[in-house]
C-alpha cells in the first residue's frame, strides 16, 4: 500500500470539502479527534453535516465557529457538564446561524453507519417505537417483517464523505491500532467515502502486522494518516492520556455566553497554530497530570504460525 | 428519622437505585447516580450483577477510580470486555439486558421522558436529546427512572417523547420504577403509584411538586434510608460528593 | 460471575440436546472444537441441525456418525481434500440415514445468525440474486427498499440453541480471548441461546481483564467453559497448534468408504475415551511437529488509566 | 513454443490469474490457484494490490510459508487485519472489492457456476456447495472463473446455479474471463469468446471438450507463456507442486 502519511494541515485540506458530512467522535467520550477538530475551524470549513452517537463537546465547537448547518446525532453537549451552549444558541436564537438536527438515538445513529458500512439501505429495528424522535423522520420508517412478525422500523444508511478517527498507532499506510472505548469507530470507517486517521505514534509496519486483531482500521479504507501526540485531548486515550476533565468544564463555563465562547475560541483554537501549540499553551504541570507513565500491559498473544 | 442529617437526598438515591438491581442481572449503567447504584449492588446483594456500558464496556467490577465519564481510562482498565456500541445495543434489543436507568428533563405518569426540548410554556430550551436513552427505553426488560422532583419537570403530558414509556402496543418492557429527590414510584402498566416517600419528606409535599394527580394506597411507606455499610461504600466510591452532594456537584447544568 | 468451568463430557450432557441446533466451525479452518465434535458422537447425540459457515470435515464426521438430519450451512466437505464422503452419502444415499440441508452461502449464514445476534427477524442483503440458492429458500425472502431503491432479499435470523467455540484462553467465568480467524465467532456466539467455550487454558481472571478488547466472547453469553488443550485437533489455533493436515488428509482417504469411516471412527472416537487419549493416539512425533513452539508476540498495548 | 514442457498448465493458469489483477486493487482471493495468482501479481505488476479472504484475513503479502487452507497460521501471521467474515463481506456488498476468483464443477456460457450438485444426467453428486463463491459472485466489481476444461464441465445450461453469472437486472459486476486448463476466454457483458489457447492448445480441442459453441474471432491468441520470473516465483511459492504439479497434487479430489 501506499505512503498516506501526511501534515494535519494537508490532510484537513485535501481530503475535507465545504458540505461534506463528516462522522467523528465515534469512540464516545474517548479518542475525539479534537486536533482535527480545531483545524477545521482553522480553515474555516463551512456548510458541514456532523454525524455522531454522542460528540462531547466537539460538535459544540464546530457550531460555535459556524462551520456546521446540520447535525445527524444522538445527543449534543458536554459530557461531563450537561448542555452545550453554542448547540442552544444556533438552535434556540439562531446564532450563529440556524442549523437543522436530525435527531437520533445511539443505537439508530449506529444502525444508519451500520447499513452503510455493510453495503445495504437500511437496517431493520426495533428501538424507538412509540418515541416522537422516530415519528416524520427522514431517514427512519416503518418496515413490515416479511417472516410474518410484528412491524419494525428501518433506519437508512448515513454515509458519511469523511470519517475522522483517532487511535493509538497507525503504520504509513493507515492500518491504525485501537484499544480501550471503540463505540462506533468500524462501523463510521467502513461507511465514510474517506476516512483521515490521526494518532498518538506512527510505528513500524512490523508493529502492526504483530497483531492483527488490533487493526481495528484497514489502511485499504484509509486516505491519510497523521501522527498528531495528544491530538485527542481533553478527551482521553487509553494508555496515553488521561481525560482532561478541567478543559472540558471550563469550555462549559465560558461558552455559556457568545463572549466567552469566542474568547475560548481564541485562546484555544484560531490563536493556536498547531497541536504543538496547544499542548504548549496546556502547560507543562497540565501535560505532566494528563499524560499516562504507568504500564499496565496486555497479557502476551503469541501469533507465531 | 433523626438520619437525615447523615445523608444527602442523593446518596439515599443511589440507595434506592442499587436496591433495584438483582444478583446475576444484566444492567444497563448510565453515568452519575445509577453507577454509583450499579457499585453498590455489587458491593452489597448482587455480587453478580454485569454492568455494560453503550460505549462497548462490559464490567463486573466497579471502575478502579473516580470516573467522570463511562469513556474514561479506569472505566476500561480492568474491564471484562470493550466491544462495540452496537454489540451492546444488539444484546438490549435481543432482550438480554434485565434493568436499564435512565434520567431525563421531563417525565409524566405513563413514564415518557423527554431529553430532547424542554419549556413548552415559556421559550423552548434545547436538551442535548436521547443518547441512549430511547434505546434502553425501548428495548431493556425494565427501566428505572432518576428525576429531580419539581414541578415543571412532571408533566401530565411530556412536550416531546424522547425514551417511550407505557403506550399501547408495547412489546416489551417499560418503565418500573421511578425514584426522585421526594420519593419512589412504580410505573408498572402505566399507572403512576407512591411506593415510599423518602425520610421527612410528606404527601402534601410530593403533591405540590408534581403536575399531575399523584395516587397513593392509605399512608405511604417511608424509603428505606442508607446502611451504614450503604453510605461507607458510596463515600469510598464519590468522596468529594461530586455525583452525591446535596449541591449538585460541578458536573451539574 | 459464577464459575462455570466443567469437564468436557458433563458440559455436552448439561447444555446439548437431542434435536437441538448447534453453530460450531464458525472461525471456518482453525479453532474447529473438534474435542467437543468427538464428545458429541460418543454421547450418541441425535436428530442434531448443524449450522456454519464452512464446517471442513467437522459435521462430516457428525452427519456419518448418524446424529445429523439437518445442516444449515455454506459449504460442507473437506477443505484440503474436497468433497465430504458422509455428507454425500447421506444425500446421495440415505446413509446412514436422509438428511436435509438449508443451503447458504457464507454471506447469508453469517447475516442470518447476525440478526439473531441483534436481536431482528432479518437483515437484508444484496447477495444471492440471480442464485439457485434463494428460490423458494426457507429463509431467504424477496424485501422492497422502503427508501424506494431496486429489492432486496431478507435473510431470516438463525438462532442456534448452542453454540461451541475454541479459544486460545478463557477466564473461568467464560470471558474468552481468542485471536487470528474471527469469521463468524461473534456472531454465533452473541446469537445463541446458550454457548460452550473451550480453550487452550482456563487463565486467572487477571489475565483476561488485562485486554478486554481481546475478549470476543463476554462471559455473560457463556454457559460452561473447558479447558481442553489440543481440543481443536486437527484445526490449527494460532499461537498453540499447527494445522495437521496429516490428520484432515488420511480422514479423507478413508471415510471415502463406509467401512472405511467406521474404521476410523471406531480407531479416533469411539475407542478414544478423551481428548487426553486423542493426543495420546496422535503420538508424541505428531505432537511435536503440531505444536507451536517459537513466540512472536502481539505488540505492547498499554492499558494504564 | 517449445516452453510448454518447461512449465506446468497450472503454472501457466496462476500466470494467466494473476495477470487479471491490476495494482492497487482489492482482491477477494481464494484458496489454490487464485491465491498463487494473487502473491504473484504482487511480486510483478501489481505491488500495491491487496487481499481479503473470506475468514476475515486482509493482506497485502502473500503468507510467509505454505498454507493449505486460508486460516493457517502463516496466513495470519504478518496479516495487516483479521477482522470477521461479515466485515469483508460488507466491503464485497459495498462495491469495494474490485475482482474476485472463484471456481466451480460446472459452467455455462452466461458463466453461472455450480458447486452444488453435479451430474445432471447420471446418478447426482452432492458437491460442498457455496461456500462464498454466490457472494464474490454477486457483488465483486468482476469476477475470474477458473475450470477444468471438459465437456461435463462446460455445459449449455447448468444445472443449478450456485454464483450467479450474467442475468438481466444484474446491477453489477459479474463474470469477466473464464481461465481454464485450455485456454481464456472473455465472458463480459453474458458473450462467451476465446481471448487465447494455451500454448499446443487448438482451437478444435477446445470445441471438443466445451458442451456449447465457442466463439472466436480469426485465428485465436496464444496465452503469453510465464516468464522466468513468473516461474521462479511460483516455484517458491508451491516448491512441491501441490497446486500447480500436472497431476493434481494430494489437495485434489
Amino acid at each position: 500500500m501506499s505512503d498516506k502519511r501526511q501534515s494535519l494541515g494537508d490532510a484537513i485540506a485535501a481530503h475535507v470539502h465545504d458540505a461534506d458530512a463528516i462522522a467523528l467522535g465515534l469512540a464516545l467520550e474517548s479518542g475525539i479527534p479534537f486536533a482535527a477538530v480545531h483545524e477545521l475551524i482553522r480553515q474555516r470549513r463551512r456548510d458541514l453535516t456532523l454525524i455522531g452517537p454522542i460528540s462531547d463537546m466537539a460538535f459544540d465547537q464546530l457550531i460555535g465557529a459556524g462551520c456546521v448547518t446540520r447535525v445527524i446525532a444522538a445527543w449534543v453537549g458536554n459530557v461531563a457538564g450537561g448542555s452545550g451552549y453554542c448547540f442552544r444558541r444556533a438552535l434556540e436564537q439562531g446564532i450563529p446561524h440556524p442549523i437543522t438536527v436530525e435527531e437520533h438515538s445511539n443505537f439508530t445513529v449506529g444502525l444508519g453507519l451500520k447499513a452503510a458500512a455493510m453495503g445495504v439501505p437500511y437496517l431493520p429495528t426495533l428501538t424507538g417505537i412509540g418515541s416522537d424522535i422516530v415519528r416524520d423522520h427522514p431517514r427512519i420508517r416503518p418496515q413490515d417483517d416479511p417472516f410474518g412478525g410484528p412491524p419494525l422500523l428501518a433506519v437508512g444508511a448515513i454515509r458519511p464523505d469523511v470519517t475522522i478517527v483517532h487511535t493509538q498507532r497507525a503504520d504509513r499506510h493507515g492500518n491504525a491500532h485501537l484499544w480501550g472505548n471503540l463505540g462506533l469507530t468500524l462501523e463510521g470507517v467502513y461507511a465514510a467515502r474517506r476516512t483521515i486517521v490521526t494518532c498518538e505514534e506512527i510505528v513500524a509496519d512490523e508493529v502492526i502486522r504483530s497483531d492483527p486483531n488490533r487493526t481495528v482500521i484497514p489502511g485499504l479504507l484509509v486516505d491519510a494518516v497523521v501522527e498528531v501526540p495528544g491530538g485527542a485531548l481533553p478527551a482521553s486515550v487509553q494508555g496515553y492520556w488521561r481525560r482532561d476533565f478541567e478543559t472540558f468544564l471550563g469550555y462549559h463555563g465560558r461558552s455559556r455566553t457568545l463572549e466567552g465562547y469566542r474568547a475560548w475560541l481564541d485562546e484555544w483554537v484560531l490563536g493556536i497554530a498547531s497541536r504543538d501549540a496547544y499542548l504548549a499553551h496546556l502547560g507543562q504541570p497540565a501535560l505532566d497530570r494528563l499524560r499516562v507513565r504507568d504500564q499496565r500491559l496486555a497479557a502476551a498473544a503469541n501469533f507465531a504460525p | 428519622m433523626s438520619a437525615i442529617a447523615t445523608y444527602t437526598r442523593r446518596e439515599l438515591m443511589v440507595v434506592a437505585a442499587g436496591r433495584e438491581i438483582h444478583d446475576r442481572e444484566v444492567v444497563f449503567v448510565g453515568m452519575r447516580l445509577p453507577l454509583l447504584g450499579f457499585g453498590l449492588a455489587k458491593a452489597t446483594h448482587a455480587p453478580e450483577a454485569v454492568g455494560l456500558f453503550e460505549n462497548g464496556i462490559i464490567r463486573d467490577r466497579p471502575a478502579e477510580a473516580f470516573i467522570y465519564t463511562m469513556g474514561d481510562p479506569p472505566n476500561i482498565a480492568g474491564a471484562l470486555a470493550c466491544v462495540g456500541l452496537l454489540d451492546v445495543m444488539s444484546l438490549l434489543q435481543q432482550g438480554r439486558v434485565d434493568v436499564g436507568f435512565i434520567g431525563g428533563a421531563e417525565v409524566d405518569p405513563l413514564g415518557n421522558l423527554n431529553t430532547t426540548w424542554a419549556g413548552g410554556e415559556g421559550r423552548p430550551v434545547r436538551l442535548p436529546g436521547s443518547g441512549g436513552g430511547q434505546d434502553i427505553a425501548s428495548l431493556a426488560q425494565r427501566t428505572v427512572l432518576i428525576m429531580e422532583h419539581e414541578p415543571r419537570r412532571f408533566r401530565e403530558r411530556v412536550s416531546y417523547v424522547t425514551s417511550p414509556g407505557h403506550f399501547p402496543g408495547r412489546r416489551r418492557g417499560g418503565p418500573a420504577t421511578l425514584i426522585t429527590t421526594l420519593g419512589v414510584f412504580d410505573l408498572r402498566q402505566g399507572r403512576f403509584r407512591l411506593r415510599s416517600l423518602h425520610p421527612e419528606v410528606s404527601l402534601a409535599h410530593v403533591r405540590a411538586a408534581t403536575g399531575f394527580a399523584v395516587e397513593s394506597d392509605g399512608t405511604p411507606a417511608v424509603t428505606e434510608p442508607p446502611t451504614q455499610e450503604e453510605l461507607a461504600y458510596i463515600r469510598h466510591a464519590d468522596p468529594q460528593g461530586f455525583w452525591t452532594g446535596d449541591h449538585r456537584g460541578k458536573g451539574g447544568d
